[in-house]
């Protein structure tokens, strides 16, 4: 069911690996499972370090997921 | 009083010398600055296993950085008793050579300027989700990565 | 090798953004750049018992101002590693809102370039024998301290 | 004898107290002794911090003067 399912928008080199700038992903409840199936999915994740932004701001620790939460997958940031 | 709202720091491709210029003539009016202090980044054309960097197209997370930079903005202007903060940075291709990031703070005296303007290049550099992709002139490329 | 020879860092009167717009541009040309560090002094009209600071009129003791300023140059070029080094200061009338310093360092790294501008800065305000005479509207005056 | 007068250069608020940027003054084997003689034809040095530059150099110390040095009275720097 769609309503089960998340837009994550995907930056930086994190594009290159999972070849979009955004991807419809099975919803789960916390960032550590969403980073799991993640590096599931997509292995070359777990080369790279990369952190989870909810709702605009890194994720420091496990931090629960909503159904409405914003999700971004940032690789580090590189600017300036 | 009204809580500052975030200002956008972005601008298409690169920053010229000319807007800086006008950015500093418009302070000439503000008599109570003492001391400006300006970081300017510049793309450089590194070399790479014989490939020259020709350019860096940058992308970001604008909602995120705006936010972001809104924090930093207002835990500098707490910090340091500045007079004025203007932080532009470039999004898309900036050519070898080209500046990408403007960082200007004022001050009554130096010290205040001084500090805040290299703190803030800091944090920009640490917090803001920003990327940029290092083009070559082979039209290859490689994710830079800051130190 | 031969020596460097001192250079001259001052011009008359206020030093105008047009002229920084032109230095950063000239600096395009240099890929090995990667930032940029300026401090920028800016006349303040200083209020004291009623009377407000109009201008700042600068003389130097030039020969020994330019030996000294050749000094600091050396050492600060072999501290850090910098690509270029430029100062001007002005001597003679800057008017309140108007420019008199223009230090300017440039390095492969923002570390570099930002640490040796704000020596810089310390070094031509507590070693250059430079004096300011601060001329209030009402045409009295009274010499500058630096703090 | 004109010999025995040096050339002294004045900077700064100096001027206001000498009431010159250059002054004709007998000559002396030292710095300290340039500085008491100043002080005793000008009292209102003595008010102020001042130092002497021997050929372009701030002289640290009581410096020997030779008859060829060159001298600058420099009040506090103000540049900038």
């Amino acid at each position: 069911m769609s309503s089960f399912k998340k837009n994550i928008i995907v930056f930086g080199q994190l594009t290159d690996i999972i070849g979009a700038a955004e991807i419809n992903f099975p919803a789960v409840g916390d960032t550590d499972a969403l980073k799991n199936q993640l590096i599931a999915k997509y292995p070359q994740l777990a080369e790279l370090s990369f952190v989870i932004a909810v709702d605009k701001k890194i994720a420091a620790g496990n931090t629960p997921l909503q159904l409405d939460s914003g999700i971004a997958l940032l690789p580090p940031f590189s600017g300036g | 009083m009204e809580p500052r709202k975030p200002k956008n720091i972005f601008v298409k491709g690169a920053v010229s010398a000319s807007f800086i210029a006008e950015s500093i003539q418009k302070h000439s009016s503000r008599h109570d600055i003492g001391g400006h202090s300006i970081f300017l980044g510049q793309v450089r054309a590194d070399k790479v296993e014989g490939k020259t960097v020709s350019a860096i197209d940058y992308t970001t997370y604008e909602e995120m950085a705006l936010e972001k930079m809104h924090e930093i903005r207002e835990a500098i202007f707490a910090k340091y008793e500045l007079t004025c903060m203007h932080v532009y940075h470039s999004l898309g291709k900036v050519a070898a050579g080209e500046i990408c990031l403007f960082v200007f703070t004022s001050s009554a005296h130096r010290k205040p300027a001084i500090a805040a303007c290299s703190e803030l290049v800091e944090r920009i550099k640490a917090e803001l989700p920003v990327w940029g992709k290092e083009v070559f002139d082979n039209e290859t490329y490689q994710w830079k990565e800051n130190k």
